[in-house]
């Protein structure tokens, strides 16, 4: 019998401390088999439990490719993830899923990608590259632009470093630099004039605060991308992470399982920014 | 094949029914004189129009648990706590078993299903009682809902007796030819008019087309985001889960769903204080839109099935159909 | 202790509120005493002013957290009869079983959390060992016969919301009254158990005092209706209590004291067995008898037996009300407001219970007077404080004051009710209280 | 939970003590607590205070600031204190005490004079002075949002003040509305968190456990107008356990 709620338990392989605030864990079902079965497309989540404390959506921060545990990228801001941030390695936990749609990489062949994260955003997109990264030769060139409050909050800095010596163009910014820091200063859509990519034939992904995607989509259609090839990852609160709790509606669309990526196009015709 | 049974033997019905399911549902009064679905213990029954509450408590509880954990060897046992009590429902009206067939249809038909609710519902003996008049607010027959679905007994007010209709097998086991007899007549009427009436050609469009219409704004700033229109609704199904900790134990903890209601704040609310429908205007409309326009784009049915319930709690008289008619009527997509 | 020395008790523990006490001794001679109430005040009688009718029961009951029902009662009686309102039959049956749980639940706590450690010789019930545990077994599950009655009468235990003017707002189940019978009939060994627990302790406290008792007195120990009887003699209708009391401002203290005839005098438990003792339930009787408890006393710690006998009557009385009860369906009676004055008395655990009011042709209030028991019992507990101390000379200062702690505590006195009417005697006409 | 026991510790400021009492109601289940539980002060269960035992990892304050005494108090168990709770409406909206704020300035200036303590020019809630960590509200508190608070603080969890109001509880209970009846009710304004307490029973809400922030007040007092519910009345109503919203500052008048 399938109850879609049921969490089952997964072992916490390991943990590391990303940020002051970002641990990402790797963590694997304790069940084999499921592992066995389980799969997932980039752009996924999954829904997390830490027993008694509660139930959070999370996305999948690992490679597609790499099957024999899943990771997981989480920012400490409330009680759940607070509780998840205590745990350790051989701790177990929930998981349901993988739940919601995904970046719609197989009709990205040939084509350029640039993606545009904010914050803990570059968790998604993470499994995202490493997805083009595995499969380099199908697609065109790559940029990864990154924003971020301040150095300290920089993700995956060693990766990042790595995919620039794997020739992406790889590009982060921060609002509040210190005297150490040697990228750029500002907010991610002042990296656009840095990205070499052109318009034509290349497909956008991001993923990141709502106010990035907003201004991320006006000044990219400036510079001459239709909604047709940008790509959007939202967030919204979420419950069940199946349609039946409702709380990620977005006008006729749920967030859950009509996204939580939508294709820009669609976007516009749903009330994103309600207020 | 139909039957005829004394008003008077209804209680000895329901008494005969106790000892098959274990608990018959009945509309009543409750201590604050509010009608609702309640378990049948010798009480004066509501039959004269639908109740104030709807019988969701029995298919969609306002808490329930839903899974239990238990710590044990560094790992946790899951188990899941369904509600498998036999139950049975009388006197539920043609439009509530239309709310219960759009709760179906997302709860067990799309995606699979919500063992939560599936089983209760599986585990339910429908007998709906048909209206003789319009109720004060309803408009079921604008959407259809006027003639009962997918229940199991259908009873009709004539007079001295009910004239029960038959129309499935487990309906068929509870008759007992101790109340019942066997009958040739004609089916009665079911005919009814509402006063209320929604213009519903198009309507999903049309609302969603409307979505800055101005009347969201005015009937919104009347709102006092009380939620009544929710919970009173036999359709809104909206949940928050939580997890407790069984007090004063450190492994044992329980998973509960909430119904939870789009008019409040919170239910938009994401860490950091994020609101995403801040808005009274927008809570409002999501109301609405969800239940005539976005539930029939999604899943084919609406989600408000006319009872008209939203309309009578609401102590500052906001009333969907007339929002609705308005927009209908003078704004985008307005047939001329 | 020197004979001659000024000291100062700060904070009080134990008791409900806030109060400090001041000694000067001199030659083994208190020359002065007072019991400083410094408790905020919070001016109730003033807050009513401007208040419709309907509120007043409301806010009155948040004078006191261990005694609301009584607050509730008082004023309500205020107010039926200032608009000529009769309560039914039933109503004052349930009135009276809600006011046997609030005596339960107030005495129990008393008894056991606040006077027991005194005389256990512990700091607090946190220090009991686990032989000494059981009493606050023994005082949960006696309160907790009291607290179901009002849960169930009034909607919850503390500021209860269905006892209103004009009768109940809803009534529960008699099925559900009923259920409460075994809980009761179950307690009535613990409440003898108690009364013997206490007695034993009748050496630890022997301080004794004459002077002069009030209590209403009802053939049916009623504590809501009756004459109030002086032990002096006098017997007075309840509205003329202000008659006869005269309530006075000491200039240290944020709570008023009483006096009759210029003399102090003694409420709450002990006044009421001294006065009434022959309307006890039975069985209460009996067990005075039997333990060979001699009332009326002057002995204050045996207003805490008194309060143990009380906790049995009030359980016989309970179930007695309870089996008799016919519960019928009762429609709230309407009140028509009209410029009236009304007085309420009753007995609260603590004492006699004075409610007064004027109200305007609409029903709101132009002036409130309220008197506590504290306020009454402030005044004997200063007078036997300047008897006692002198007997205890020979003890260190400490332990001392852990006996004067001790007789204040006997009196179970509720300071948070009694700091809430500071009298002002205004000399503006305008605001004449 | 941790192994260690958490210090706790129960103060009351100007008020009935009606929610250290209530709080006492949880019974056996307190006594479970205190398993988990070191009281350090509680003036009702205990003897004197021991200053050097003041470090507290969790105060619950009951009672509103009214006099110099009170505030010198609160400061000091804010200093010693991780997570300060304020219990009660008295401690949380000033609650019942705060009626004497909207009495007028000349007879609040004559009680002041005539207080023997000094007495401050309004009573106030903790959060005028310093800060409140958590709110539990109500007149009294309810025993069993408190339990659940403490079971979810021994988890290391802080709950969070949602804007709900009590109205959602009382459709929650199938509660016939007040309002529908005409009966004034502050339901729609007020935090729920009471399992919606004084419907239930048929009594209109009165407010005790503060206004939520998501308030409509100017409708709701619209329709207790068209209830016939004079000024006069409209204010006393509001002014139960709040101060008078700004929105309704027209009630304000001749009282
Ligand atoms: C599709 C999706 C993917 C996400 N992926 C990640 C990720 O990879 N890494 C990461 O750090 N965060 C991610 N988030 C955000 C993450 O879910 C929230 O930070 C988390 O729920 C906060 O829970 P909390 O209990 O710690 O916070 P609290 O503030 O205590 O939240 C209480 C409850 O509210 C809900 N809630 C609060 N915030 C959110 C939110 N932003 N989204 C959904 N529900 C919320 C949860 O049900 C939570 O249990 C994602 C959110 C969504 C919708
Ligand atoms: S929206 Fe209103 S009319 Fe429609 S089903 Fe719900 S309560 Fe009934
Ligand atoms: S009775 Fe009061 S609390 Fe209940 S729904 Fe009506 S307004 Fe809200
Ligand atoms: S219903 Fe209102 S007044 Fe009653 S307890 Fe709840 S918040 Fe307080």
């Amino acid at each position: 019998m399938i109850i879609p709620e049921k969490p089952n338990v997964a072992e916490i392989l390991s943990v590391s401390q990303d940020t002051s605030d970002t641990k990402t864990f790797e963590v694997e079902f304790s069940d084999k088999n499921l592992q066995k079965k389980f799969k997932f497309r980039p752009g996924q989540f999954m829904m997390v439990s830490v027993f008694g404390f509660g139930e959070i959506p999370i996305s999948i921060s690992s490679s597609p490719y790499k099957t024999n545990s899943i990771n997981f990228t989480i920012v400490n801001v409330g009680n759940v993830t607070n509780a998840l941030h205590k745990l350790k390695k051989g701790n177990k936990i929930g998981l349901r899923g993988p739940f919601g749609n995904s970046f719609p990489l197989q009709k990205f062949r040939k084509k350029n990608i640039l993606f545009v994260s904010g914050g803990c955003g570059l968790a998604p997109l993470r499994s995202a590259i490493y997805a083009v990264r595995e499969k380099k030769s199908e697609f065109g060139k790559v940029s990864v632009l990154f924003g971020c409050k301040a150095p300290e909050n920089v993700l995956f800095d060693e990766e990042l470093k790595q995919w620039q010596k794997e020739d992406f163009q790889v590009l982060s910014t921060v609002d509040n630099p210190n005297k150490t820091w040697k990228g750029n200063v500002g907010l991610v859509t002042a990296l656009f004039k840095h990205v070499e990519l052109p318009s034509k034939n290349t497909v956008v992904m991001m993923c990141g605060p709502s106010v990035m995607i907003h201004f991320s989509l006006i000044e990219l259609r400036k510079k001459g991308f239709k909604d047709e090839q940008m790509f959007a990852s939202l967030e919204r609160l979420m419950q069940c992470g199946v349609g039946y709790c409702s709380h990620c509606n977005i006008g006729n669309k749920y967030t859950c399982i009509d996204g939580p990526v939508f294709n820009a196009k669609d976007l516009n015709k749903l009330p994103v920014k309600e207020d | 094949m139909n039957y005829i049974i004394k008003k008077e033997d209804l209680p000895k019905f329901l008494e005969f029914l106790q000892k098959k399911f274990d608990q018959v549902i009945v509309p009543a009064k409750n201590k604050t004189d509010a009608t609702c679905f309640q378990q049948y213990s010798g009480q004066e029954l509501f039959l004269e129009t639908r109740t104030d509450f709807s019988a969701k408590e029995f298919f969609r509880p306002a808490k329930e648990k839903m899974f239990s954990f238990k710590k044990k060897n560094s790992s946790f046992n899951v188990e899941p706590c369904f509600d498998t009590a036999k139950r049975v429902i009388f006197g539920i009206r043609p439009c509530e078993t239309h709310a219960l067939h759009a709760l179906d249809v997302l709860f067990i038909k799309f995606f699979g299903e919500d063992r939560f609710y599936s089983i209760r519902r599986k585990n339910t003996v429908v007998i709906a009682l048909q209206c003789s008049k319009a109720c004060e607010n309803g408009f079921c027959t604008s959407l259809g809902t006027s003639q009962a679905t997918g229940h199991d007994l259908l009873f009709f007010e004539r007079g001295s007796d009910f004239f029960v209709k038959v129309e499935t097998e487990k309906g068929k086991e509870l008759i007992d030819s101790k109340f019942f007899r066997h009958t040739s007549d004609a089916l009665p009427s079911a005919d009814i008019s509402c006063k209320n009436s929604l213009d519903t050609e198009d309507i999903e469009e049309n609302l969603y087309a409307n979505f800055n219409h101005p009347v969201w704004k005015e009937e919104s700033e009347r709102c006092l985001s009380c939620t009544s229109c929710t919970q009173s609704c036999p359709t809104c199904y909206c949940y928050t889960t939580k997890d407790e900790f069984v007090f004063g134990s450190d492994t044992e903890s329980e998973r509960f769903r909430f119904l939870d209601s789009c008019q409040l704040k919170r239910f938009t609310e994401v860490a950091g204080n994020h609101v995403f429908r801040p808005s009274r205007e927008g809570r409002l409309r999501q109301f609405v839109l969800h239940k005539l326009s976005y539930y029939r784009e999604q899943y084919g049915v609406h989600l408000c099935i006319g009872c008209g319930r939203c309309i009578t709690v609401c102590p500052v008289k906001i009333s969907l159909v007339e929002i609705a008619n308005k927009i209908q009527k003078h704004g985008l997509g307005a047939k001329k | 202790m020197r004979k001659t020395c000024n000291f100062s008790i700060k904070e009080i523990t134990k008791i409900e509120g806030h109060a400090n006490l001041d000694v000067e001794l001199k030659d083994g001679v208190v020359e002065k005493c007072e019991l400083k109430i410094y408790e905020g005040q919070r001016f109730f009688e003033d807050m009513l002013k401007g208040r419709h009718f309907s509120q007043v029961p409301l806010i009155v009951s948040r004078i006191c957290g261990l005694c609301n029902v009584s607050h509730l009662n008082t004023s309500i009686e205020a107010v039926e009869n200032a608009f000529g309102i009769e309560a039914s039959r039933q109503t004052n049956i349930l009135r009276d079983l809600a006011t046997n749980g609030e005596f339960l639940k107030s005495h129990a706590l008393h008894l056991f959390f606040l006077a027991l450690p005194d005389y256990l010789g512990r700091e607090s019930v946190l220090e009991f060992n686990k032989e000494e545990n059981k009493f606050l077994h023994w005082g949960l599950s006696l309160k907790k016969s009291g607290t179901d009655i009002i849960k169930l009468l009034g909607g919850r235990i503390y500021q209860t919301v269905s006892i209103r003017p004009g009768g109940f707002t809803t009534l529960p189940k008699k099925s559900q009254l009923d259920k409460c019978l075994p809980l009761l009939e179950n307690e009535r060994k613990t409440a003898i158990n108690a009364i013997k627990l206490f007695a034993s302790f009748s050496e630890k406290l022997s301080f004794e005092r004459k002077t002069d008792y009030l209590a209403l007195v009802d053939s049916n120990y009623s504590f809501v209706k009756g004459k109030l009887h002086f032990a002096s003699g006098l017997v007075i209708e309840e509205e003329d209590m202000l008659k006869h009391v005269e309530e006075f401002i000491v200039p240290y203290s944020n709570a008023a004291q009483t006096s009759f005839e210029g003399k102090s005098f003694r409420v709450g438990s002990l006044a009421r067995i001294n006065l009434n003792q022959k309307a006890l339930e039975p069985a209460a009787q009996d067990i005075i008898k039997g333990l060979g408890l001699r009332f009326p006393s002057d002995k204050i710690y045996y207003n805490n037996i008194a309060q143990a006998i009380e906790l049995l009557h009030l359980i016989d009385s309970s179930i007695r009300l309870i089996k008799e009860l016919k519960l019928e369906k009762e429609e709230m009676q309407k009140i028509k407001p009209k410029e009236a004055f009304g007085i309420g008395v009753t007995e609260a655990p603590r004492g006699t219970l004075y409610h007064q009011y004027s109200f305007d042709e609409k029903g709101f209030v132009k002036k409130a007077n309220i008197v506590v028991p504290t306020n009454q019992n402030n005044h004997p507990i200063e007078e036997d404080l300047a008897e006692f101390i002198p007997t205890l000379l020979d003890l260190q200062q400490e332990k001392a004051n852990l006996e004067i702690e001790k007789i204040v505590r006997a009196y179970d006195p509720c300071i948070s009710c009694a700091t809430h009417f500071l009298k002002v005697n205004w000399k503006n006409a305008k605001y004449n209280l | 939970m941790s192994a260690k026991k958490v210090k706790v510790g129960f103060f009351s400021l100007t008020c009935c003590e009606g929610c250290e009492f209530a709080v006492l109601d949880l019974e056996e289940k307190l006594l479970k607590a205190f398993d988990y539980l070191e009281i350090v002060e509680s003036r009702v269960l205990m003897e004197k205070i021991k200053p050097e035992a003041l470090k507290l990892d969790i105060a619950f304050v009951e009672g509103s600031v009214i006099s110099k005494h009170d505030l010198n108090k609160l400061n000091y168990i804010r200093e010693k204190t991780g997570f300060l709770v304020a219990l009660g409406s008295c401690a949380a909206t000033a609650g019942i005490n705060g009626i004497r704020n909207a009495l007028p300035k000349e007879l609040q200036e004559r009680i002041r004079q005539k207080a023997i303590t000094p007495v401050k020019e309004k009573a106030s809630p903790l959060s005028a002075f310093v800060k409140v960590d958590y709110i539990l509200n109500g007149c009294s508190v309810n025993e069993l949002e408190f339990l659940d608070f403490l079971n979810k603080v021994l988890h290391g969890v802080i709950p969070r003040l949602e804007e709900v109001p009590v109205c959602f509880e009382c459709k929650l209970k199938g509660n016939s509305c007040l309002l529908l009846k005409g009966i004034p009710c502050l339901g729609p304004v007020t935090y729920a968190g009471c399992d919606a307490l004084c419907p239930s029973q048929n009594v209109q809400c009165i407010g005790c456990r503060g206004f939520t922030k998501d308030a409509n007040f100017k409708s709701l007092d619209n329709l207790l107008k068209e209830m016939d519910s004079g000024k006069k009345e409209r204010y006393n109503f509001f002014t139960y356990f709040n101060q008078l919203p700004k929105e309704l500052r027209h009630l304000r008048g001749e009282n």
